[in-house]
């Protein structure tokens, strides 16, 4: 907590109908009397460079160090309202005020009101906030450690090691290459795409032990992972009981997938026929049969007919069929068709597909290739492969309608990719007393691959189907583990160029992660930010719901039960903060009292005055954009209503309601995000959480006697520029039905 | 006088879409100083045009919001609209740029207040809308439309309104003496993010989209569920402003076909999947003549998109037929009528439908023709990564048809594989 | 040995390869998607028993008996609006013509087709004199079933001919006379060693 | 010296006394009109149109054509051959382009001419009279030379298949071409860009052997004309013409309509807007009269 004696400055713009809707000189007198800003000054164009020039000049003067922008939105001229070295409040007097409300002079009165309580709410903020500075406790450390020797692990590895960084890299088999060594070739990545392409996995593996920047750790795993983003302490165990530590930035799980089982699916029957396979065993035989004919694993006969059998046990919901699909078994399947026909023009081919997936530019050009060389395709669903010399596959015929079967020397069946990740920590619901890495709803390996020494479980928490975590669209490497990114197919199913794509990314990634945690920066959303988590341990009851709730698991607990803070780990969501009975968690530019401070500074009319005062809690980064661009289109809402931007509905502390509803507000609402499956939340759980707590909430209501209606909480999204100023008026309707709150003093 | 300061440890960012967006703010997140180049007014290329996302259903404009927000955060990134890359020189590392920026005839003065708009009369096809309607000749492109700054078209340049804009704005922001300039300057590496444009629908003649009203784009589709689209959010029938119910959504519509692209452009299942719940969106599960029909060859819901395809399998207002559409001839009402043969058994159809969906291609916003600089396209005009390529790679849709989340994946990668240049130099001048 | 069983032996059950190998234009066959645009196209299309996509799924299948003696190949007017549809580019007329002219070869093709016998009577009409003689290729038409529906189709048809007979489209001269080309001669030499030619690609493909 | 000069392919239907004798009359008057001079190849054959394939198989069939391109290049050096029959464009142009494409193809046509002491050397380009009154004329050239605009008149364009697929006029839309619609105009008529039958197949080569087939179809685009609007059809194919005039008769028997639509030639159009009688057009040679035309034909 830095101690300087703040010196507030309000400025306040009487420009974009500002002055001419709003007393400016009265809210100037309730900047100075009631909002106790030292200076407080008026411009008719504050964005203009002449205006931001004005209050650089009181910075820099050393007169000003807390700035209030009383202007436009947030949102809005947020390039020239940027101010290192002093801390900025802003009153939302445009779009939070006046494009709100009719141009009348009915409305003029509580127009005003708002725009004074506008002031005095943000001259509250700035009394109550602090220039946030580093902790000091961050650390640079421009080291990475890689999980997984194939090829997206050495891809990150080389990656990075390119841009100038070092890497840690830990394979779990005593050599590098992982599935890539063993295939026979690749789908090509590059025009012509034609015909498979060699693997070139030695001139990799060549490359990543060749690289000065790389220290390789082969049979080896993560025994361990401590710390956080720039300071990360890893056990390194290799199978011969040697352990190395080593001490990492940032972490890239590349810990890859297993093929799916295909004696799952009894009708395939794999274990019955040596010369049933899986594609990953045929590309064994093809390496065996170097570019000569491939042989039956039965008898060694070069191979005549072959059928491959697309889609086993994938996108089905089946019990122990996979429910997704791996997307790449027919670029695959065209792929080892071409090994035989490439070979023996008159083999013959057949793949047996249902939606043949080979898509982009690469995909459709390979799948012509194949028909080029005369591999049958035909649109057919396999109901079962029988064991014998010759070996039979019945199918239905999607295009002839019929059921059918078909002979072959050699089966292939297109089995899909379970992804190699740990346990998922949230397999069960956490609760407050500690509980390891529960048992996941999944089969995947339950041997932990990075053995976090977390507060919230071992390894990365899955989204579906045992991947990873990630918002998949438009921050596919969130992973709700701060400076740890998973890639390639531990992420989703991907063939390799993706993979190789991802691995970059990843490497991105983790390299932009380290050099924030060497400066305090958050990573995103909140980048940039320098607050963080402080703590006043005397208050503290051990209740560990910070420990629990938050999404990053960026808080441990110390022996004695106490929460450990670790920086670099945090988002600066404040979730922690909502979670806290006690009230001990705050941060410099965010804490309980910044935002209830704004809350009790709004003046409140007593019972009879017949103007009621609303509460509207709403999320920064959906529901108040969303009210910002309902003003823009001139959508009104009611005048009672006080506006406050949170970080995250999850950082909304049950006290501010209390709090709210005692001082005499009555109608509180809360907006946040979409929660659920397909959340929105930028801090994944952000909303949910708001609702768990919301609910109890109710009870207080009883203990004060008030409607339950007086309290709301809502999904809003950023599109909902029509219905949130509609939910706002519909609250104002039900205090007209049910009264003002009796909390009026 | 627009300035630019840069160095060769500079990354030059060209096209700020989503993919030139998150290559820019990866890059400069991590320290690196950026120009981001765009063609458009503003940021935010095609999913700005988007209503939703498949397969959350989630809205870009989400996290449209939180990377513009990251944008403004940073210091490092200086960012050019109205602006294209007409020439490049130079070679890894020591790259020289020349842009080219269009007047906007607004300055930074612009509060978006919106006096000038309220005036100027003239009125020009919405751009943003694919000319579904019309805007002024001032405008604010779209309510997230950042800068957040009004654009002056140049057709009303010369004209009283444009006088009368001016006279409107009481900031000074509006000067129509503003001329196009070029500047230059130095980038160590350019990622290239120019993104993808929706295929030409008037070339696919069988489907009559330039001659029947009721045949329409997904594009266009997308932008009638906009709340502040063409039609408030209301799917209508361009023929008659009658609600469209019955509603045909006909895939590769320009794609794997020789006679267009070539290539499949990989979104439009995805895409067509998602559109198809807008129907019960708009009209419930009870309007027993909502419903969708897909026209397909192959569904490619590849991985977890699985799941979605199931879905909309499992919703009874959607069916799904294994036909590429012949042709389109539209009844007196104008009700498209879809020809074709369904050939999972080979069944004729003669259907009609209220409105038609095109899921027009992906083809890429890459000009193979004039590119600035020797640099490997391919023959569909994406850019390949090639060592010949030296210090120039492709992010997003300029290196294959992607979707969002891919896209996003290759613009970080690129991100890196420009760092790593800037980085050299850093690393070689000590 | 016939040449259909020549084949039989050569290809096995490889029928893709034999159309490859023997029909006009086959080679195409293999790279249909099967999307189905030429089957919505085709004018005749309710008129026949398997489209063009589902023969050529069908020669993939190796449904070789079933494909040669279909007659839907002969229902071909020729219209090329599956050509200009095709996503692949198929010369869809050229195959269904190679295929109907290759079962004709082989003796599989539908014995009383129409169009089949059609076509002979209209090239042997065309061979004569070089061109076509029309009044004659009327008649014969008429008369395919035997003489007496030949009167009745004639009568059928009088009012028409005797309106094309007014028109002068129609020349009854022509019966004993009609258009000819001068080196009729070397037009049969021609014609003679192309099939000369053509045969014989065909045996030594079928060995 | 004429405008332009021409290797002309008349073909089988439009010799006198043939079933579209009054194309080639009527084109003779267009050409003399826009001096246009056709000299026939000497000596041309048949070219087993659409349904040689059936006895003909490939290469005597593109034997046939061949050997009328061998001639034009032997007596008609360096000039265009033009076609105005659909079929015979169609299948000389098909096999030139294949011969392009297929080198041992090529060589087994030269040897089987050789048998006629003909040489292919296949460079000459071969087109339709439509792109010829197009490409070479053009619609404004044409325009100007009209004296009787057919005011009035509402023509419905039949393009057919054919001309049309799959090679096209003058890069025009297979789907909805228009270039009849523009000639139309240009004479002063009144066009129907929207007939949506315009490339309507009329069963063409199945008349013959598949009648009801073809038959239904005629009936579609007959129905379609008149429902447009239209006072007539013009098309530039000798086989549509045929086809969709003197079946009306049989068509009202079986369907019970009172099609009674006149069905003329691009070339009779031409020939009646640039002031030629109704003799000279060819207008005597129509089953059904095309009274509106006539009028104007005086």
């Amino acid at each position: 907590m830095p101690d300087y004696d703040k010196k507030l400055g309000a400025y306040l713009c009487s420009g974009c109908g500002i002055g001419d809707r709003l007393n400016v000189s009265q809210m100037e007198t309730t900047a100075k009397r009631d909002g106790k800003a030292a200076i407080v000054k008026t411009h008719e164009f504050l964005c203009s460079k002449a205006g931001v020039e004005m209050i650089r000049k009181d910075i820099d003067a050393g007169d000003v160090n807390h700035v209030i922008i009383g202007a436009c939105s947030h949102r809005s001229k947020v390039e020239a309202f940027r101010f290192d070295r002093a801390a900025i409040s802003r009153a939302n007097l445009r779009e939070g005020c006046i494009w709100i409300r009719p141009y009348t002079d009915e409305a003029q009165q509580t127009t005003q009101e708002m725009g004074d309580d506008l002031i005095r709410m943000a001259c509250a903020e700035s009394r109550y906030i602090n220039i946030p500075e580093p902790s000091g406790e961050q650390e640079l450390n421009k080291t990475l450690l890689v999980v997984g020797g194939g090829m997206t692990g050495m891809t990150t590895a080389l990656e990075s090691a390119k841009a100038g960084y070092r890497v840690e890299l830990v394979e779990k088999a005593a050599a590098l290459g992982g599935w890539m060594a063993q295939l026979h070739k690749c789908i090509p990545h590059r025009m012509p795409y034609a015909n498979p392409v060699a693997t070139n996995i030695d001139a990799t593996i060549a490359a990543v032990n060749a690289h000065a920047n790389i220290t390789l750790h082969l049979s080896a795993s993560v025994a361990k992972t401590e710390g956080a983003p720039g300071r990360f302490k890893i056990e390194i165990a290799t199978e011969y009981g040697t352990s190395t530590t080593v001490e990492v930035g940032a972490i890239v799980q590349a810990s890859g997938y297993n093929m799916f089982d295909p004696n799952n699916v009894p009708a395939m029957n794999h274990a019955k026929s040596a010369d049933i396979v899986t594609n990953m065993e045929l590309e064994a035989l093809a390496k065996a049969a170097g570019d000569g004919p491939i042989k039956r694993p039965s008898d060694g006969r070069e191979v005549s007919s072959v059928i491959f059998v697309q889609n086993v046990g994938q996108a089905s919901e089946a019990k122990g069929h996979l429910p997704y699909h791996s997307g790449i078994g027919d670029l695959i399947a065209i792929k080892q068709a071409l090994y035989f026909k490439t070979q023996n023009r008159g083999c013959e081919t057949t793949i047996l597909f249902n939606h043949l997936r080979t898509p982009g530019a690469a995909g459709e050009d390979f799948y012509c290739s194949g028909q080029n060389y005369e591999v049958t395709f035909r649109k057919g669903i396999a109901s079962e492969v029988f064991p014998g010399s010759s070996l039979e596959v019945q199918f239905r015929d999607m295009i002839l309608d019929e059921d059918t079967s078909q002979t072959a020397d050699l089966v292939v069946l297109d089995v899909g990719m379970v992804p190699n990740s740990g346990p998922d920590p949230y397999a069960l619901p956490l609760v407050a007393d500690k509980e390891k890495g529960a048992a996941p709803v999944f089969e995947v390996t339950l041997d932990s691959i990075l053995n976090l020494e977390y507060r919230q479980g071992t390894d990365l928490p899955h989204l579906k189907h045992g991947f990873t975590d990630s918002h998949f669209i438009c921050f596919p490497y969130e992973t709700r583990r701060s400076g740890i990114y998973a890639a390639g197919p531990v992420r989703r199913p991907m063939d390799i160029h993706q993979a190789m794509e991802d691995a970059t990314g990843a490497a991105m990634k983790a390299i932009q992660a380290l050099e924030n945690a060497g400066k305090g920066r958050s990573a995103h959303p909140r980048s940039g930010d320098l607050s963080y988590p402080l703590f006043r341990k005397e208050g503290c009851t051990r209740c560990k719901r910070c420990t629990v709730e938050c999404p990053f698991a960026a808080i441990d607990e110390d022996e004695k039960g106490y929460p450990q803070f670790n920086e670099s780990r945090c988002r600066r969501c404040g979730i922690c903060m909502g979670a806290c009975p006690v009230r001990v968690i705050s941060f410099d530019n965010y804490s309980v009292d910044s935002i209830g401070q704004q809350i009790k500074n709004v003046d409140m009319p007593d019972e009879f005055d017949e103007k009621p005062r609303i509460l509207v809690l709403a999320c920064e980064n959906d529901a108040y954009p969303a009210l910002d661009m309902a003003a823009q289109n001139g959508i009104e809402y009611s005048p009672f209503a006080r506006v406050i931007p949170v970080r995250c509905l999850g950082s909304v502390n049950t006290v501010w309601i209390t709090d709210a509803l005692n001082s005499g507000y009555d109608g509180i609402i809360l907006m946040g995000c979409s929660k659920g499956d397909d959340y929105q939340c930028h801090f994944v759980k952000g909303s949910e959480m708001a609702y768990q707590r919301m609910s109890q909430i109710a009870d207080t209501l009883q203990i004060l006697s008030l409607d339950a209606e007086r309290v709301v909480t809502y999904e809003v999204a950023i599109t909902d520029i029509h219905r949130a100023p509609r939910l706002i008026n519909a609250m104002a309707e039900t205090i007209e039905k049910i009264g003002m709150s009796p909390f009026k003093f | 006088m627009t300035e630019v300061v840069a160095t060769n440890h500079t990354i030059l960012v060209v096209g700020a879409g989503i993919s030139g967006i998150t290559a820019a703010v990866e890059a400069a997140e991590t320290g690196n100083n950026v120009v981001l180049v765009e063609k458009r007014p503003y940021l935010g290329g095609r999913v700005s045009q988007l209503y939703k996302y498949f397969p959350k259903l989630c809205f870009p404009s989400c996290g449209l919001e939180i990377n513009q927000r990251r944008l403004s955060a940073q210091g490092g990134i200086s960012i050019l609209t109205m602006a294209e890359v007409t020439a490049v020189s130079g070679s890894e590392g020591n790259y020289s740029a020349t842009v080219k920026i269009s007047p906007r005839f607004v300055n930074e003065n612009c509060t978006a207040c919106g006096a000038c708009g309220d005036v100027v009369e003239a009125e020009f096809d919405n751009e943003h809308n694919y000319g579904l309607n019309k805007r002024k000749g001032a405008y604010l492109p779209y309510n997230m439309a950042k800068p957040q700054r009004y654009v002056i078209d140049p057709r009303i340049i010369g004209t009283d309104d444009a006088e009368k804009a001016k006279a409107a704005c009481k900031y000074a922001a509006i000067d129509l003496d503003m001329q196009e300039q070029t500047i230059e300057f130095k980038a160590g590496a350019i990622i290239w993010a120019t993104g993808w444009q929706p295929y030409d629908a008037n070339k696919i003649q069988p489907y009559g989209y330039d001659r029947y009203a009721n045949v329409i784009t997904s594009v266009e589709f997308e932008r009638m569920m906009d709340k502040f689209g063409p039609t408030g959010g209301k799917i209508l029938r361009p023929s008659d402003n009658a609600e469209a119910k019955d509603i045909a959504f006909i895939q590769c519509a320009g794609s794997r076909d020789r006679n267009h692209l070539k290539h499949c452009s990989r979104i439009c299942c995805m895409a067509t999947l998602k559109q198809s719940t807008y129907i019960t969106e708009q009209y419930g599960v009870d309007d027993a003549d909502a419903k969708g029909t897909i026209y397909y060859i192959d569904i490619r819901s590849i991985d977890r998109f699985e799941d979605f395809y199931r879905k909309v399998q499992n919703d009874p207002k959607i069916s799904f037929i294994r036909s590429k559409v012949a042709n389109i001839v539209q009844d007196k009402d104008q009700n498209p009528i879809l020809n074709g043969v369904d050939t999972e058994g080979y069944h004729r159809y003669e259907n009609r439908h209220d409105l038609v969906v095109l899921a027009i291609g992906m083809e890429p916003s890459v000009n193979k023709d004039s590119f600035p600089l020797e640099i490997v396209i391919n023959e569909h005009g994406f850019i390949e990564a090639d060592e010949a390529n030296g210090g120039i790679f492709a992010a997003g849709c300029a290196s294959d048809a992607l979707d969002v989340n891919r896209a996003v994946q290759t613009a970080t990668a690129a991100a890196l594989r420009a760092v790593q240049v800037v980085n050299r130099v850093a690393g070689s001048e000590g | 040995m016939s040449l259909n069983n020549a084949m039989l032996e050569k290809y096995r059950n490889n029928f893709l390869q034999e159309v490859a190998g023997n029909v006009e234009q086959g080679d195409w066959v293999k790279m249909c998607m099967q999307c189905g645009v030429c089957a919505g196209s085709c004018p005749l299309g309710d008129a026949w028993e398997h489209s063009p996509q589902k023969i050529f799924m069908m020669i993939r299948a190796n449904r070789r008996e079933q494909v040669l003696s279909s007659d839907s190949m002969w229902m071909c007017t020729s219209c090329y609006h599956c050509v200009v549809r095709c996503p692949r580019g198929l010369p869809i007329p050229h195959i269904m013509h190679g295929l109907a002219s290759y079962a004709k070869r082989l003796g599989l093709a539908p014995k009383s087709n129409p169009t089949l016998w059609f076509a002979e009577v209209f090239w042997n009409n065309m061979l004569k004199k070089g061109r076509v003689n029309e009044l004659k290729l009327g008649l014969s038409l008429y008369f395919k079933d035997g003489f007496a529906s030949g009167i009745k189709q004639a009568m059928a048809h009088q009012k028409l001919g005797i309106n094309m007979l007014k028109a002068k489209r129609m020349a009854p001269m022509d019966m004993f006379a009609g258009h000819a080309i001068k080196d009729i001669f070397g037009l049969h030499k021609m014609i003679r060693k192309a099939q000369e030619i053509e045969a014989a690609k065909l045996e030594a493909n079928s060995k | 010296m004429a405008k332009f000069e021409y290797s002309y392919y008349p073909g089988c239907s439009s010799q006198t006394g043939a079933s579209s004798s009054n194309l080639m009359r009527s084109v003779d008057t267009m050409c003399e009109e826009l001096d246009l001079k056709l000299n026939p190849i000497p000596d041309w054959n048949c070219c087993s149109a659409s349904i040689g394939y059936g006895s003909g198989n490939v290469l005597p069939r593109l034997s046939l054509s061949a050997r009328n391109i061998a001639l034009s290049e032997q007596h008609n050096p360096n000039q265009d051959i033009v076609a105005t029959c659909a079929a015979c464009w169609l299948s000389t142009r098909e096999t030139a382009e294949r011969l392009h494409q297929d080198e041992n193809m090529f060589k087994d046509v030269n040897t089987a001419l050789a048998e006629a002491r003909l040489t292919l050397t296949n460079k000459t380009p071969i087109r339709h009279m439509a792109e010829v009154l197009i490409e070479d004329v053009g619609y404004e050239s044409l325009a100007r030379g009209v004296k009787k605009p057919l005011q009035g008149i509402r023509i419905a364009g039949y393009v057919g298949c054919q001309t049309n697929r799959p090679f096209g006029i003058a890069g025009e839309s297979f789907e909805n071409p228009l270039y009849l619609d523009k000639l139309v105009e240009s004479l002063g008529g009144d066009s129907v860009p929207t007939y949506e039958k315009k490339v309507q197949c009329c069963g063409g080569a199945l008349a013959f052997s598949e009648p009801e087939k073809s038959q239904a179809m005629i009936h579609g685009i007959i129905e379609a004309a008149y429902d447009n609007g239209a006072d007539m059809i013009v098309t530039p194919c000798p086989l549509c013409q045929t086809n969709v005039e003197i079946y009306q008769d049989v068509i009202n028997a079986k369907f019970g309509s009172k099609f009674e639509m006149p069905v003329v030639y691009y070339s009779q159009l031409i020939s009646v807007a640039y002031g030629r009688n109704s003799k000279d057009a060819a207008l005597d040679g129509q089953l059904i009269r095309a009274k509106k035309l006539e009028s104007f034909a005086g």
